[in-house]
C-alpha cells in the first residue's frame, strides 16, 4: 500500500546547501573553513537524502506542503521514486564535484572562489528542489533559480567571451523559462491543479490541439535546458565555465533538471496513456533522435575538448529523453538508467578534461598527443568512460543502451534502433580518435608522468570505477537499478 | 440628424460655457509653447471647473445661503465651499508654476520651451 | 527689482492712508468669517495684499525691515499649527478631529464652536497674509539677491 | 484621549503637524528637522501597526470628522486596503527617511528644512489619500501630494529637474483638473460626495451618460497621475532628475497611491458591473496597460542614466497594476495589490541603490557601472536582489505578483496579456542584467572596497530582505490579499 509519509527531510534536503551558501559567504575570508563548509554540506546532503531512500523503495513516498499560493497551488515537496534518484544522483556526485573543485581551483589560484562555491551550492539547492518538488509550480521556482545561480558560474572567468556566453545562457534559459510559465498557467487553467500524479492531471477535457500546443510549450520549456536541437547552442559556449561546473552542473544538474522536467511532464503531467493517445510519444522520440544524430556529428568537427563533450552530452540527453518518450517499460528503464549512468561517466570525462588543463593548459584535442603517456591514470579512466560512451560491455552504459534498444524494438520502431546504432558509431568515431592520440601518438617533447593533484585524481578515479560497478553489478542492493524498478508503475 | 433647438443651448448655457472654456485653457496648457502662457491655459482651465461647480448650485429664485430674516430657500453651499477649496489648490499650484518659471528663466534664459529643449540637449 | 520702485509722489501719500485702511478691512473679514461671508483665507489675501501693496510702492527692503522673512515663516507655521492645533485638542477631551464642542469651558456648545472657528479663522489668516507676502517677497526679490531656493534668510 | 479610535485622523495630522512645525526648527536649529521627521515617521509607522492590528481583528473603521455624519460631513474609512496602503507607506516614508539624511546633506545642502516640510507634506497627503473615504478629500489630498512633489522634484541643484517639475505639474495640474470635473459630474447626478454615499446612489443612474463621462474624466485624470503609458510623458524627466530620496518616495509610493485612487474609484464608486459591462472601461485600460508594459520596457533598455532608466521601468511597471486592475477579477486583483507592494519595494530598492551609487562615485551612466559589485558590495548585492526581482525570477516577490497577474489574464479568457506579462519580464532581464553583468563580471583593476555611507546602504538593503521577504513569506500575504480582493469585487 503506498503511503504519503509527512516528513521534512526534502525541505531540510534543500536548506542544508542554502544554509552552506550563506556559510560560505560568512567566512569567505578563511579558504580553509570556506571549503570546509562546502563538503561537510554535501557530505550532509547526501546523508539525509539516502536516509530517504529506504522509505522509497518500500513504494512510499514522503510529502511536506511549505505554503499554498492559490486554492490547488502550493509549495510543495514530495520525494517519489524519480526524485530520490535525481536527488541521490546530484547530492553524491557534488561530494565527488566538492574534492574535485578544491584541487581545480587551487591548483590554478583562480579568483572569486567564494561566489564559485557559493553559487554552486545555490544551484545544487535548486536541483534538489527540482528533484523533490512535488507540482509544477515548486518545480518551476527551482528550475528558475537553476538558472540563475548557474549564470554567475557560467560568467566566472569574467572575460568578454564568458560574459557572452553567459548572455547567450540568460536568452535560451529564460526564454524557456517564460514559455514553460505560460504552459503552466495554461494547465492551471485548464486542470484547476498543478500537483504531479501519476497517470497525469490532464485530461481530454480540452480540445487534443490545445493539448498539443501545450505539450509542445512544455517541451520546449525544458528543452531548452535538456539541450534539444535546435534550442542547444547555449551548453557549447557555457563550457567556458570552469570545468567542474561543466562537469557537475552542464553534465548532470542543469541539463537533467531539463530532462527531468521531460519525464515529469510525460508520466505526471499528461499521462503516457494519453500522450500515445495523441501521438506525441512517437513524435516526441522521433523529435529527439534528431538531435541525437546531428548533434554527434556536431561533435565530430569540434576540436576543443570540452565542447565535444558538450555535444555528447546533448546527443547523450536525448537518448534519455527517447527512452521516455517511448513509454513502454523497457525504454522508460533505459531512458532512466541512462539519465544515470551518463552522469557517471560524463563526468569522469570532464574531470579528465579539467586534469589535463590544471596539468599541461591544454584545451584543445589536436593538442594532446601523448597526453597518456604523462598522464597514465586520468587518461585510463577517461578510456573507460569513453567505452561506456559507446556502450561497450562491461561498462554501465552498455546496459541503459541494451534496454533502450529493447524498448524500441518493442515499439516496433526500426527507425528507432538504426538512430541508436548509427549513434554509437559516430560516438566511436568522435571518442576514439581521443584515445588514441593520447596513447599511441607521440607527444613534442616527453617529460615523463605529471598526474594532477590528488583532489582531484581521487574522484575520478571514484566515477570511473562506478560506471564500471554499475555495468557489473547492475543490481547491487541499494543500487539505482531498483530505484527504477519502482517506476515501472509510471506506464 | 437631430435639430438642435434654441431652447436647449439656452437652458445649459453655462455647461456650453464651460466646456468652451476648458478647451481654450487645455489647448494653451498643450500647445502653447510660452511657459507663462501655458500657466495661463492652467487658470482658464480651472476657472472654468470653478464655473461649472457655481453655475451648477445655483437654482433660480433662491438666495445665498446666509441667515438673513425673511429668506427661506438658499443654494447649496457645499459646491461654493469645494470650489473655495480649489482655489486654493489653484493658487497654490499658480504659484509653485511661476516660481519654476522664474528658476527657468534664471537657469535657461528663456521660456519659450522649443529653445529651453534645444539647449537641454 | 530697482531699489525704490515707484517715484510717485501721489501713490506714496495715496498707499500711506489707505494701506491701514485695507488691513482693518482685512481684520473684519477675518474675525466675522464664522457668522457672514468673508472668513481666514479671504481676510487673509486682503491683509497680504497690503503689505504687498506697500512693497510694491515703497521698496522690498524696506518691507522687509518692516516685516522680515524670518516672522513671515513663522507666522505662517504658527498660524497653520493655530489651525491645526484647536482641531486636534478637541480630541484630547474625547472629542473627534475638529469637533469644537469639547472644550472644557464654561460656554455652550455652539459658543464653543464659534470661538474655536474664529481661532481657526484667525489662524488662516495669519497663514495666508504671511504665504501671500512670502510668494511675492521671493518672486520680486529673485533679482534683489534674495534667493529663494535657499533657506537662507 | 482614546487613541486608538482617533488613528484614522492621528495618522494624517501628525505628520501634517510636523511639518508645519518644520518651518519653525528649521529658522533656529537645521539640523532637528531630520530628527523631527524621523521621530514623526516612526512615530506613524507604530499608529499604522496599531490600525492594522485593528482592522484586521475588529473590522473597519469610520471616523466622521468634527462629529458630521456622511454624507454631510467628511469621513474617514480605514478598511482592509486601506490600512494595507498606510503600512506600506509609512514604512517607506521610515525608511526613507533615514536615507535622507545624507542625500539631503549631499544633494540639497542649504534646503534641509524646506525638504523635510514638503517630504512630512508628501507623507501626510499620501496617508490622507488612502484613509478618506470623501471624493474631495481624495482630490484636494492628491492635489497636495502633487503639489509637494513638484517642488521636491525641482528642490535640488539639477537644471533639468526644473524642466522636469515644470512638466509634471503641467500633467499632473491636467489630470488634477479631469478629475475635478469627474467629482463634480458625480456631484451633480448623485448630490453627495462621500464614497460609499455614491456608491449607493450610482447602480439607478448606470445609463446617465454625465455619469460616463464621469468615470472617463476620473480614469484619464488618473491614468494621468499613475502615468499610464500615451500619458507618461512627464514621468521620465520628474523621476530621474528628483533628489534620489524623492525618486523613491514618487516611483515607489505617489504612483502607487494614484493606482490606489483609481482601485478605490473604479471598483467602490463604480461597480466592476459598470466598468466592465456597460462601459468598456476595464478593455481601454487593460489594453493601455499592456502597451504600457512593453513599450515601458522597451524604451528602458534604450537608456543610459540609470535612474531615467528605471523610471522607464517603472512606466512599464505601473503597467502591470493597470492590467489587473483592468482585469478585475480576484487574481488579478490579488496581483496589482502584491505588484504595489513589491514595486514599491523593489523600485525604492534599486532607486536608493542607484543614489548611493551617484553619491559616492558620481557616476549616472550604466557604462560607467564596471566592477561596481566589488567597490560596492553591499549596495550592489541589494541591487541585485531588486533586480532580479524586477525580472520576476522566483521566489523573489514579484515572480508572484507576476503570477497571479497572468493567472487572472487567463481566468478572464485573454491569454494574450498573459504572454506580454511574461515577455516583459525578458524585456526586464535585458536591461538588468547588463547592468549586473557590467558590475560583477568585469575585471577591474583598482578594486578596493569603497561603501557609501551606512545610512544609505542600510535602507537600501532592509527593502531588498523585503524584495525577498513578499517572495518567501508569499503565504502570510495571500489570504489577506485575497480578503481585499474579494471585498472589492
Amino acid at each position: 500500500m503506498k503511503m504519503d509519509i509527512i516528513s521534512i527531510k526534502p525541505i531540510l534536503a534543500v536548506l542544508v546547501s542554502l544554509m552552506a551558501a550563506i556559510l560560505i559567504v560568512v567566512f569567505r575570508d578563511y579558504r580553509n573553513i570556506r571549503e570546509f563548509w562546502t563538503i561537510s554540506a554535501s557530505i550532509i546532503k547526501f546523508t539525509i537524502i539516502s536516509s530517504m531512500l529506504p522509505c522509497i523503495l518500500t513504494g512510499n513516498t514522503l510529502y511536506y506542503e511549505l505554503f499554498s499560493v492559490l486554492p490547488n497551488i502550493s509549495v510543495a515537496f514530495r520525494v517519489d521514486a524519480l526524485g530520490i534518484l535525481f536527488g541521490i544522483l546530484a547530492s553524491f556526485l557534488w561530494i565527488l564535484t566538492s574534492i574535485y573543485s578544491i584541487g581545480y581551483m587551487r591548483s590554478l589560484d583562480e579568483h572569486s572562489q567564494t561566489r564559485y562555491y557559493a553559487f554552486f551550492a545555490l544551484a545544487l539547492s535548486s536541483a534538489t528542489g527540482i528533484a523533490f518538488s512535488a507540482n509544477l509550480l515548486t518545480l518551476f521556482i527551482f528550475y528558475e533559480t537553476l538558472t540563475l545561480s548557474t549564470y554567475p558560474l557560467v560568467v566566472h572567468k569574467e572575460t568578454p567571451k564568458a560574459r557572452s556566453a553567459g548572455r547567450r545562457y540568460l536568452i535560451y534559459t529564460l526564454s524557456g523559462s517564460v514559455i514553460l510559465l505560460f504552459a503552466i498557467i495554461l494547465s492551471y487553467s485548464i486542470a484547476g491543479t498543478l500537483d504531479f500524479v501519476n497517470g497525469g492531471f490532464l485530461s481530454k477535457s480540452t480540445s487534443i490541439t490545445n493539448l498539443q500546443i501545450l505539450f509542445a510549450m512544455f517541451i520546449i520549456g525544458f528543452g531548452v535546458k535538456s539541450a534539444f536541437m535546435p534550442l542547444h547552442s547555449w551548453l557549447p559556449s557555457a563550457m567556458i565555465a570552469p570545468t567542474p561546473v561543466s562537469a557537475l552542473l552542464h553534465a548532470v544538474a542543469v541539463v537533467k533538471a531539463g530532462i527531468f522536467g521531460v519525464i515529469r511532464v510525460i508520466y505526471f503531467v499528461f499521462g503516457s496513456e494519453l500522450l500515445l493517445d495523441m501521438g506525441l510519444g512517437m513524435a516526441l522520440a522521433y523529435f529527439v533522435s534528431f538531435t541525437i544524430i546531428v548533434a554527434s556529428l556536431f561533435a565530430l568537427v569540434q576540436d576543443n575538448l570540452k565542447r565535444r563533450l558538450a555535444y555528447s552530452t546533448i546527443s547523450q540527453l536525448s537518448y534519455i529523453a527517447l527512452g521516455v518518450a517511448l513509454s513502454n517499460p523497457n525504454g522508460l528503464m533505459g531512458g532512466v538508467l541512462h539519465f544515470v549512468y551518463h552522469a557517471f561517466m560524463k563526468i569522469t570525462l570532464f574531470f579528465c578534461a579539467g586534469a589535463i588543463y590544471v596539468v599541461t593548459h591544454k584545451e584543445n584535442i589536436s593538442e594532446l598527443n601523448g597526453i597518456g603517456r604523462k598522464m597514465p591514470i586520468t587518461m585510463s579512466m577517461f578510456f573507460i568512460a569513453v567505452l561506456g560512451m559507446c556502450g561497450f560491455p562491461p561498462t554501465c552504459g552498455f546496459i541503459s543502451k541494451w534496454y533502450l534498444l529493447l524498448g524500441s524494438a518493442e515499439a516496433n520502431q526500426l527507425l528507432l534502433i538504426i538512430v541508436l546504432i548509427v549513434s554509437t558509431l559516430l560516438n566511436i568515431a568522435y571518442f576514439f580518435p581521443i584515445v588514441l592520440r593520447a596513447f599511441f601518438k607521440k607527444p613534442a617533447k616527453q617529460n615523463g608522468i605529471e598526474e594532477a593533484p590528488p583532489l582531484m585524481l581521487i574522484p575520478i578515479i571514484i566515477t570511473a570505477l562506478i560506471s564500471v560497478l554499475l555495468g557489473i553489478w547492475p543490481d547491487a542492493p541499494y543500487s539505482f537499478f531498483h530505484i527504477v524498478r519502482l517506476m515501472e508503475g509510471y506506464i | 440628424m437631430r435639430r438642435v433647438e434654441l431652447e436647449w443651448i439656452v437652458g445649459r448655457y453655462n455647461y456650453l460655457i464651460f466646456i468652451a472654456l476648458a478647451l481654450i485653457g487645455f489647448y494653451a496648457m498643450i500647445a502653447k509653447k510660452n511657459l507663462i502662457k501655458k500657466i495661463i491655459g492652467m487658470n482658464i482651465f480651472q476657472t472654468a471647473i470653478f464655473l461649472f461647480y457655481i453655475s451648477m448650485a445655483d437654482i433660480e429664485g433662491r438666495k445665498a445661503p446666509i441667515l438673513v430674516p425673511g429668506v427661506e430657500e438658499y443654494v447649496n453651499p457645499l459646491p461654493h465651499v469645494l470650489i473655495l477649496t480649489a482655489i486654493v489648490v489653484c493658487v497654490s499650484t499658480t504659484a509653485v508654476a511661476l516660481s519654476l518659471i522664474v528658476k527657468i528663466y534664471q537657469k535657461f534664459g528663456s521660456i519659450e520651451e522649443d529653445e529651453i529643449m534645444e539647449m537641454m540637449k | 527689482m530697482s531699489e525704490k520702485m515707484v517715484e510717485s509722489v501721489v501713490a506714496r501719500t495715496i498707499s500711506r492712508i489707505i494701506i491701514p485702511f485695507i488691513q482693518l478691512y482685512g481684520i473684519y473679514v477675518i474675525t466675522h468669517g464664522e457668522s457672514s461671508p468673508g472668513g481666514g483665507f479671504q481676510g487673509g489675501v486682503i491683509l497680504g495684499t497690503s503689505i504687498i501693496l506697500f512693497g510694491i510702492v515703497f521698496s522690498l527692503n524696506t518691507t522687509k525691515k518692516w516685516i522680515s522673512k524670518k516672522i513671515l515663516i513663522l507666522f505662517m507655521s504658527l498660524g497653520l499649527l493655530i489651525y491645526s492645533g484647536i482641531g486636534a485638542i478637541d480630541m484630547l477631551f474625547g472629542g473627534k478631529y475638529l469637533e469644537y464642542g469639547k472644550l472644557p469651558l464654561p460656554l455652550h456648545s455652539p459658543e464653543m464652536s464659534a470661538l474655536s472657528i474664529l481661532m481657526v479663522e484667525i489662524g488662516i489668516g495669519l497663514c495666508v497674509m504671511s504665504t501671500i507676502t512670502l510668494l511675492f517677497i521671493f518672486l520680486a526679490g529673485e533679482k534683489s539677491g534674495t534667493r529663494m531656493d535657499s533657506w537662507e534668510i | 484621549m482614546n487613541i486608538i479610535q482617533n488613528l484614522p485622523i492621528l495618522v494624517v495630522i501628525v505628520p501634517l503637524i510636523a511639518s508645519f512645525c518644520m518651518p519653525i526648527i528649521g529658522l533656529f536649529r537645521r539640523r532637528y528637522c531630520f530628527y523631527l521627521t524621523l521621530i514623526t515617521n516612526f512615530l506613524i509607522l507604530i499608529f499604522a501597526m496599531l490600525l492594522l492590528n485593528y482592522v484586521i481583528n475588529q473590522g473597519e473603521i469610520h471616523y466622521y470628522l468634527g462629529n458630521w455624519e456622511p454624507p454631510y460631513g467628511i469621513e474617514y474609512v480605514i478598511d482592509h486596503l486601506s490600512a494595507f496602503m498606510i503600512i506600506l507607506i509609512s514604512f517607506i516614508a521610515f525608511i526613507m527617511t533615514i536615507y535622507s539624511k545624507e542625500d539631503v546633506e549631499n544633494e540639497l545642502p542649504t534646503n534641509a528644512p524646506l525638504f523635510y516640510t514638503l517630504f512630512m507634506l508628501l507623507t501626510a497627503s499620501l496617508l490622507g489619500i488612502v484613509s478618506t473615504g470623501d471624493l474631495f478629500n481624495l482630490y484636494v489630498f492628491l492635489e497636495i501630494a502633487s503639489l509637494s512633489a513638484y517642488t521636491l522634484v525641482a528642490v535640488g541643484k539639477k537644471k533639468d529637474a526644473l524642466i522636469g517639475s515644470f512638466n509634471y505639474l503641467i500633467m499632473g495640474t491636467l489630470g488634477a483638473c479631469f478629475i475635478l470635473i469627474g467629482i463634480g459630474f458625480l456631484y451633480l447626478v448623485t448630490g453627495s460626495l462621500n464614497m460609499a454615499d455614491i456608491a449607493l446612489r450610482l447602480p439607478s443612474l448606470y445609463s446617465s451618460h454625465v455619469v460616463h463621462a464621469a468615470a472617463i474624466f476620473f480614469v484619464v485624470g488618473l491614468s494621468i497621475k499613475i502615468a499610464l503609458f500615451p500619458l507618461h510623458v512627464w514621468l521620465p524627466d520628474a523621476h530621474a532628475h528628483a533628489p534620489s530620496t524623492i525618486s523613491v518616495f514618487l516611483s515607489g509610493l505617489v504612483l502607487k497611491v494614484g493606482a490606489y485612487a483609481m482601485i478605490r474609484v473604479l471598483f467602490d464608486i463604480f461597480t466592476v458591473e459598470f466598468f466592465v459591462n456597460t462601459l468598456p472601461i476595464a478593455e481601454v485600460l487593460s489594453w493601455m496597460a499592456a502597451i504600457a508594459i512593453i513599450a515601458g520596457s522597451i524604451n528602458a533598455i534604450a537608456q543610459k542614466d540609470i535612474k531615467r532608466m528605471l523610471a522607464y521601468s517603472s512606466v512599464s511597471q505601473m503597467g502591470y497594476i493597470a492590467l489587473g486592475i483592468g482585469l478585475a477579477n480576484t487574481p488579478g486583483i490579488m496581483g496589482s495589490l502584491l505588484h504595489i507592494l513589491n514595486h514599491a519595494f523593489m523600485k525604492g530598492c534599486l532607486f536608493s541603490a542607484a543614489g548611493a551609487i551617484i553619491h559616492k562615485y558620481k557616476i549616472r551612466n550604466v557604462h560607467q557601472f564596471k566592477g561596481l559589485g566589488k567597490k560596492m558590495p553591499y549596495t550592489m548585492a541589494a541591487f541585485s536582489i531588486a533586480a532580479i526581482s524586477m525580472v520576476g525570477a522566483p521566489p523573489f516577490g514579484a515572480f508572484f505578483s507576476k503570477l497571479f497577474l497572468a493567472l487572472g489574464a487567463i481566468e478572464s479568457g485573454k491569454w494574450i496579456f498573459a504572454l506580454i506579462i511574461l515577455i516583459s519580464s525578458l524585456l526586464n532581464a535585458a536591461y538588468f542584467f547588463s547592468i549586473l553583468e557590467r558590475a560583477y563580471f568585469t575585471k577591474l583593476h583598482d578594486e578596493e572596497i569603497e561603501e557609501a555611507p551606512i545610512s544609505m546602504v542600510l535602507p537600501t538593503f532592509i527593502l531588498a530582505m523585503g524584495c525577498i521577504a513578499f517572495g518567501v513569506f508569499m503565504f502570510i500575504l495571500e489570504p489577506f490579499l485575497r480578503d481585499i480582493a474579494t471585498s472589492l469585487l
